[in-house]
C-alpha cells in the first residue's frame, strides 16, 4: 500500500496530485496489478484533505482504466498505464545522471541545467508539433 | 491608575450616589417631621422628664421610613459583595487580569489603587448613611436613651463606617483567594453576618469590664442615662441568681414568700410585697451594665476592631496577588 | 435533563444540605432548651397568664438565628437564581446547552423547576424549624404578626424563597450578567418585602375596629392580634391618639381641654384623666382600636405566600419569553 | 442510508422553495442589531455532502450567519432553509445540526466524561462511544476538568461532542483559530475523517481565516465581506471561471465590458486584472493566467460590490 503527499502550495490541484502519485507508483512498480489503494477514510485521515477530492481522484483513475472499484471491498489496481516498463525508467535515469556529472564538470550550475532541460523539452515539443502539422 | 479605577467603577459610583441621595431624601423628610414632633412634645411637657417618658410613649416614628435605617445593617455587606468580591475574582475569570497586569504598573499598585478607591467609597457611603441615621435617631435617643442597646448601637456613630470598610475588604480578600466571583460573594455575605453576630453578641459586652451594682430590691435601681443593661435580677444570700423575668423565681423562694406568688405578679402591688419579702430574706437586687459614658469608647473599640481586620484582609489580598501566578 | 441539572447543582445542593443540617442541629438544641424553660415557667405560673407574659425565655447564643433566616431567600436568589441563565450566557456555555437537541424551553423548565423546588424545600424546612422553636415565645408574646415572628414562620418563608430565586433567574435572563442580576435580587427582594410589609399587609383583609366607652374599661383585642391603631375618635371623625402631645395639642373640644390635668409627675394621672374622658364621652367621642384578629394569622400567611408565588410565576414567565426569543 | 435519503426527500418536499440536494439555502437573509447591520441580503446555497469554507474579514457577519443557520439567532429579514427546515428551537431540528461556537463553550469545571453524559441526557440520538473512542485515540483524559486541558484538547473535546450528536450539518465557527499547527492538523483530520465516515450524509460549514487549510480541505466556499455575500460556489468551478489577465496599461475597457473585473492592479506600463470570465478571453494583447485560491479570496475580500471603480488600485508612478 502507498501513502500520499499533498502539497497545498504547489498550485497543482490536490486531486491531480493523487492521480499523479498513483500513476507514478504503478509505473515505478511500487504498486502492482491487484494491489489495493488506501481507503478514502485512510487518505483523508493521513493527509487531511476533503474526501470528495480523493473520490474524484479515484474516479478519474477508474475512468482511465487504471483502477477498479470492487463493491464492498475497496479500490484496486487493474492495469498498468501505457508506457515503458520500470526497467526503462531505471536505465534512462542512469544515463541522465551521467549527463549531469558531465555538465557539472563543464561548469553548469543547477539552475542552468534546469533551464537547459526546459528549453530542450520545449524545442523538442515544438519540433514534433511542427512535424505533426507538416 | 486612579483614572482606570474610576473608569471601571463609575457606573457603580453613579448607582451608589443615586441610592445614597434617595436614602438621604427619605431620612431628611422623615427626620424633620420627627424633630418637629419632638419639639411639640418638649413644649407640651415643658421640661418635665417624667412626661417625656410617659406611657403610652409618644409615637415619634413615622411609619413610612421607620425600618429604613435598619437597612444600613445589611447594606455594607451588599456593597462588599457586589463591589469587593469581583475586584480581583472577576478580572481573573474574564482573564482581563492578563491585560491589567501586563501594563507597566505593578500588581501591588494596581490592587492598592483599586482597593483604595473602593475602601474610600465604603467610608463615604458608610459615613453618610451613619451621619444621617444618627441625626434621625436624635429625638429617639433623647427620649428612650437606647443608643447603647444592640441594634441601635450598630446603626449610629462611627461603627457603620467600620462595618462598611470591613465588608469591602472581606469581599476583596475572598475574591482574591477564591478566584471566582460567586463563591467569593457567598463567603463575603456569610463571613460578614457571622462576624457581626459574633462580635455584637459575644465580644461587645466585654470591651470594658462591666459594672455590677447590688441594690435594695424595695427601692429599685436604674443606671443613669443611656446605659446598656447586660443583666438584671436578684441574688439570694447563698448566691442563687434569678433574672428579672422572675420566671424561675418560685423554686428558689422561701416558703413565706412563695404564697405571694399565687396572685398575679403583674400587679405592682403584689410584686412590691414580694420584693419586701425577698429583701427581708436577704435577697438583693443585682444589675450588670455598661455605663452611658462608655458609649464613645465602645464605638471606638468596635470600629477599631473592624478597621484592623479590614487592614489584615487587604494585606492578605496584596500578598496573594503579588505571589500568585496570573 | 434532570441528570444535567443534578450534575450542575450537586455542589450547591451539598452545601445547602450541610447548612440545613447545621441549622437543624442548632434549632433542635436551642428549641429543646426553650421548651424546657417554657415548661418550668408554665409550672411556676400555674395558669396565670400575666405571670407567663413576664417570664424570660433565654435563647442565649442563637438569639439572632431566627433573624438570620430572613436572609435565606436572598442568598438563594443571588447565589443560585441569578447565575442560572446569566452565568451560562457569560461563560458562553449556553451555546453548548442550547445547541443540543433540547429546546431552550425544556432546558429552562428543568433548571428552574428543580431550583424553585429546592428553594421551596429550603424555605419550608427552615420555616418549620423556626416555627417549632418559636412555639413557647409565640405563646408568650401577644403579637405574632411582626418581624421576625410573622415572616420567619408558617408558610411565607416558602413564598419568599421561591420569589427571590425567580427574581434572580428573571433578572439574570434580562441583564445577561450575573453581578447586576445579584444586585437586582437584593434591591428587588428587600424593596418588595418593605413595600408589602408596611403598605400592603395591613390591608390583606379589612381590619376590625372596635369602639368602646371612654369612661368604661379599655378594650384590647383578644389573643395575639395585630394592633394597627388605637385612640379616640370624635363624632365628626377626627382621630386623636392617647399620646400626651396629641391630647395637649389643642384638638380636643375647648371645654374638655380645660379639664386636662397640668403636666407633672405621672402619679395619679389616671384619676384626673377620668374627667376629661367623661367630658369627651358626653360629646360623642368614642375610644377605638383597629386590629387584625389573631384568627386571621393563617389567612394572612396564605395571602402573602400567594402574592409572592404569583409574582414568582410572572417573573419565571418573563424569563421563559426572554430565553426563547433572544438570540443566543 | 436509504431511509435517511427518503426522510431527506420528504423534508425537501415539505419546505417551500427548497431544492433537493441542498443542505443550506438562504434567501435575502438580513440581520440588524441596534446600530449596525450584521448581515445584508445574504443569499447562499451549500449542496449536501460538501465541506464549505466560510471566509471573510473580522466583523463580516460569519458568526451571525452561522448562528442563524444553527437556530441560535433569528434573522430580521429573509428566510433560511437548513436541511429543508426552518432553523428554530425544536428538538427535531436541533438534533440534525451540530454547532460549535467560536469560544469553544464547555463547562470548565466539568470533565469530558461529564460532558458526554450531559449530551446523552440532552439528545435523543447520541453516540457516546464515538465521542469516547475519538478522545481516547487522541489521548485526552476523560476524567480531567476541561479547564485544565490545553486549547487544542478543548477544541477536540468540543468537536467530539458535536459529532456525537451525529448531525447532518456541522457548523463550525473558527474552531481552529487559536490552535498550533499540529493541533490544527489533528482537529481537521478528525473533521475530514468524520466526513469520510458519513459518506455524503454530512455537510460542514467551517469558518476560518487560514486560507491554506481551507483550500486543502474545502470544496465549496462562501465569502462574506462588509455583511454581504461576495462569492458562493464550488471552489473548482470558481477557480476555472476566474483568470488573471496581464496586458498593456491602456485600454482595459473592452475587458471590463465583457468580463467582470474583480480587482485591477495598474502600473505605468502594465495592467493586471483579476476577472470573472464570461466565455473565453480572445483579446490577444492579454495573457490569461490561472488564479490561486488565495488570490481569489484576497481579491474578493478587498472588493466593494457597490462601486468597483473606486477600488481599482494604482501601483507605482504614472
Amino acid at each position: 500500500m502507498i501513502s500520499f503527499r499533498v502539497d497545498g502550495q504547489s498550485g497543482v490541484p490536490p486531486y491531480l496530485q493523487i492521480v499523479r502519485q498513483v500513476r507514478q507508483a504503478v509505473r515505478m512498480g511500487v504498486l502492482d496489478v491487484g494491489d489495493q489503494l488506501p481507503s478514502v477514510r485512510e487518505v483523508v485521515g493521513a493527509v487531511v484533505i476533503n474526501p470528495n477530492t480523493v473520490l474524484k481522484a479515484y474516479r478519474d483513475l477508474e475512468r482511465e482504466g487504471l483502477v477498479e472499484v470492487r463493491a464492498g471491498q475497496g479500490t484496486f489496481v487493474r492495469s498498468r498505464p501505457p508506457g515503458p516498463p520500470p526497467s526503462t525508467h531505471f536505465r534512462l535515469g542512469h544515463s541522465l545522471a551521467r549527463w549531469v556529472r558531465e555538465a557539472r564538470e563543464a561548469g553548469l550550475d543547477d539552475e542552468s541545467m534546469e533551464s537547459l532541460l526546459r528549453i530542450t523539452l520545449q524545442a523538442e515539443a515544438a519540433a514534433s508539433g511542427s512535424e505533426e502539422i507538416a | 491608575m486612579s483614572w482606570v479605577a474610576w473608569r471601571q467603577y463609575r457606573s457603580q459610583a453613579v448607582i451608589a450616589a443615586a441610592l445614597l441621595a434617595a436614602f438621604a431624601a427619605a431620612i431628611l423628610v422623615d427626620g424633620f417631621q420627627i424633630a418637629a414632633h419632638w419639639h411639640a412634645i418638649l413644649l407640651a411637657c415643658a421640661g418635665n422628664s417624667a412626661c417625656l417618658h410617659q406611657e403610652p410613649a409618644p409615637t415619634l416614628v413615622n411609619g413610612l421610613v421607620s425600618d429604613l435605617p435598619y437597612l444600613s445593617l445589611i447594606v455594607p455587606a451588599i456593597l462588599g459583595m457586589l463591589w469587593g468580591a469581583p475586584l480581583v475574582a472577576h478580572e481573573l475569570e474574564t482573564r482581563t487580569s492578563d491585560f491589567a497586569w501586563a501594563q507597566s504598573v505593578t500588581r501591588t499598585r494596581w490592587l492598592a489603587v483599586k482597593a483604595g478607591l473602593l475602601l474610600l467609597a465604603a467610608v463615604v457611603c458608610g459615613g453618610v448613611v451613619s451621619a444621617l441615621t444618627t441625626w434621625w435617631s436624635g429625638p429617639g435617643n433623647a427620649q428612650s436613651g437606647g443608643q447603647f442597646s444592640p441594634g441601635q448601637f450598630d446603626i449610629q456613630g462611627i461603627v457603620p463606617v467600620g462595618y462598611a470598610v470591613f465588608a469591602m475588604a472581606l469581599g476583596i480578600a475572598a475574591g482574591t483567594v477564591a478566584r471566582r466571583t460567586l463563591p467569593a460573594i457567598a463567603v463575603a455575605l456569610g463571613g460578614f453576618i457571622t462576624l457581626r453576630l459574633l462580635v455584637s453578641d459575644v465580644l461587645r459586652p466585654h470591651y470594658l469590664a462591666a459594672i455590677t451594682t447590688y441594690y435594695n430590691l424595695t427601692t429599685g435601681f436604674t443606671p443613669a442615662g443611656s446605659a446598656w443593661v447586660l443583666s438584671q435580677g436578684a441574688v439570694s444570700r447563698t448566691g442563687q441568681f434569678v433574672s428579672a423575668g422572675w420566671g424561675s423565681l418560685g423554686t428558689f423562694l422561701p416558703a413565706s414568700c412563695q404564697s405571694l406568688l399565687q396572685g398575679p405578679p403583674s400587679k405592682s402591688g403584689s410584686l412590691s410585697a414580694m420584693f419586701s419579702c425577698m429583701q427581708a430574706n436577704g435577697w438583693r437586687g443585682v444589675i450588670t451594665y455598661q455605663p452611658a459614658d462608655r458609649y464613645r469608647a465602645f464605638q471606638g473599640i468596635e470600629a477599631g476592631i473592624y478597621v484592623l481586620l479590614a487592614a489584615a484582609l487587604i494585606a492578605v489580598a496584596i500578598v496573594i496577588v503579588r505571589r500568585r501566578d496570573a | 435533563m434532570n441528570w444535567v441539572v443534578w450534575r450542575q447543582y450537586r455542589a450547591q445542593g451539598a452545601i445547602a444540605l450541610a447548612l440545613l443540617a447545621a441549622f437543624t442541629a442548632v434549632a433542635l438544641w436551642q428549641g429543646l432548651e426553650v421548651a424546657s424553660q417554657w415548661h418550668s415557667l408554665v409550672a411556676t405560673c400555674a395558669g396565670n397568664s400575666g405571670c407567663l407574659r413576664q417570664g424570660d425565655l433565654i435563647r442565649g447564643v442563637a438569639n439572632g438565628v431566627p433573624y438570620l433566616t430572613l436572609a435565606v431567600p436572598v442568598a438563594l436568589g443571588a447565589l443560585c437564581g441569578a447565575p442560572l441563565v446569566a452565568g451560562e450566557l457569560e461563560s458562553r456555555t449556553s451555546d453548548f446547552a442550547w445547541s443540543q437537541s433540547v429546546t431552550r424551553t425544556r432546558w429552562l423548565a428543568a433548571k428552574t423547576g428543580w431550583l424553585l423546588l429546592g428553594a421551596a424545600v429550603c424555605g419550608g424546612v427552615v420555616a418549620v424549624l423556626v416555627t417549632w422553636w418559636s412555639g413557647p415565645e409565640n405563646a408568650q408574646l401577644a403579637n405574632t404578626f411582626i418581624t421576625p415572628q410573622y415572616d420567619t414562620q408558617g408558610i411565607v418563608p416558602i413564598g419568599y424563597a421561591v420569589f427571590a430565586v425567580a427574581l434572580g433567574i428573571a433578572a439574570g435572563a434580562v441583564a445577561r450578567r450575573t453581578l447586576p442580576a445579584i444586585a437586582v435580587v437584593f434591591a428587588g427582594f428587600i424593596g418588595l418585602r418593605y413595600v408589602i410589609d408596611d403598605f400592603v399587609r395591613p390591608y390583606f383583609m379589612t381590619a376590625v375596629t372596635t369602639y368602646f366607652h371612654l369612661t368604661g374599661p379599655g378594650v384590647s383585642p383578644p389573643g395575639a392580634a395585630w394592633m394597627l391603631s388605637q385612640g379616640m375618635v370624635s363624632p365628626t371623625g377626627q382621630v386623636v391618639s392617647f399620646a400626651v402631645p396629641d391630647m395637649y395639642g389643642g384638638v380636643l373640644p375647648a371645654s374638655c381641654q380645660n379639664l386636662l390635668p397640668s403636666l407633672g409627675p405621672v402619679k395619679g394621672g389616671n384619676q384626673s384623666m377620668n374627667a376629661v374622658y367623661s367630658c369627651l364621652q358626653a360629646r360623642g367621642w368614642r375610644g377605638f382600636v383597629t386590629y387584625q384578629p389573631a384568627s386571621r394569622w393563617w389567612a394572612f400567611q396564605g395571602i402573602e405566600t400567594g402574592i409572592y408565588v404569583l409574582l414568582a410565576a410572572a417573573l419565571i414567565a418573563v424569563a421563559f419569553v426572554i430565553v426563547r426569543r433572544r438570540d443566543a | 442510508m436509504s431511509e435517511r435519503r427518503a426522510a431527506r426527500g420528504q423534508a425537501a418536499g415539505a419546505s417551500e422553495g427548497h431544492s433537493a440536494g441542498m443542505a443550506i439555502e438562504t434567501r435575502a437573509l438580513s440581520k440588524r442589531y441596534r446600530r449596525a447591520s450584521a448581515l445584508t441580503d445574504c443569499t447562499i446555497s451549500v449542496p449536501e455532502g460538501r465541506l464549505s469554507a466560510l471566509i471573510g474579514p473580522n466583523g463580516a457577519g460569519k458568526t451571525t450567519l452561522l448562528r442563524i443557520l444553527a437556530g441560535m439567532a433569528s434573522p430580521t429579514a429573509g428566510a433560511a432553509a437548513v436541511l429543508g427546515d426552518t432553523p428554530r428551537q425544536d428538538p427535531s431540528f436541533l438534533a440534525e445540526v451540530g454547532f460549535l461556537a467560536q469560544e469553544i463553550p464547555l463547562y470548565r469545571r466539568f470533565t469530558p466524561e461529564d460532558h458526554i453524559r450531559i449530551g446523552a441526557h440532552m439528545n435523543a440520538r447520541w453516540d457516546a462511544t464515538l465521542a469516547r473512542t475519538r478522545l481516547e485515540e487522541l489521548r485526552i483524559p476523560l476524567d480531567q476538568r476541561v479547564g485544565t486541558l490545553s486549547g487544542g484538547q478543548r477544541a477536540q473535546v468540543a468537536l467530539a461532542l458535536t459529532l456525537a450528536k451525529r448531525p447532518r450539518l456541522l457548523l463550525l465557527d473558527e474552531p481552529v483559530a487559536a490552535l498550533d499547527p499540529l493541533a490544527r492538523r489533528h482537529f481537521l483530520a478528525t473533521l475530514t475523517t468524520a466526513l469520510a465516515d458519513a459518506e455524503g450524509g454530512l455537510t460542514v460549514v467551517l469558518s476560518s481565516h487560514l486560507v491554506t487549510d481551507l483550500e486543502r480541505i474545502c470544496d465549496h466556499v462562501v465569502l462574506l465581506s462588509r455583511s454581504r455575500v461576495q462569492l458562493c460556489g464550488d471552489i473548482d468551478s470558481l477557480l476555472a471561471e476566474h483568470k488573471v489577465l496581464i496586458g498593456p496599461q491602456k485600454d482595459t475597457l473592452p475587458i471590463e465590458r465583457t468580463h467582470q473585473v474583480v480587482q485591477a492592479v495598474r502600473t505605468a506600463r502594465q495592467s493586471s486584472l483579476l476577472v470573472r470570465t464570461n466565455g473565453p478571453v480572445i483579446d490577444p494583447a492579454y495573457q490569461a493566467e490561472d488564479v490561486t485560491f488565495e488570490e481569489l479570496v484576497l481579491a474578493y475580500m478587498g472588493a466593494d460590490e457597490a462601486s468597483p471603480a473606486r477600488h481599482l488600485t494604482t501601483v507605482g508612478e504614472d
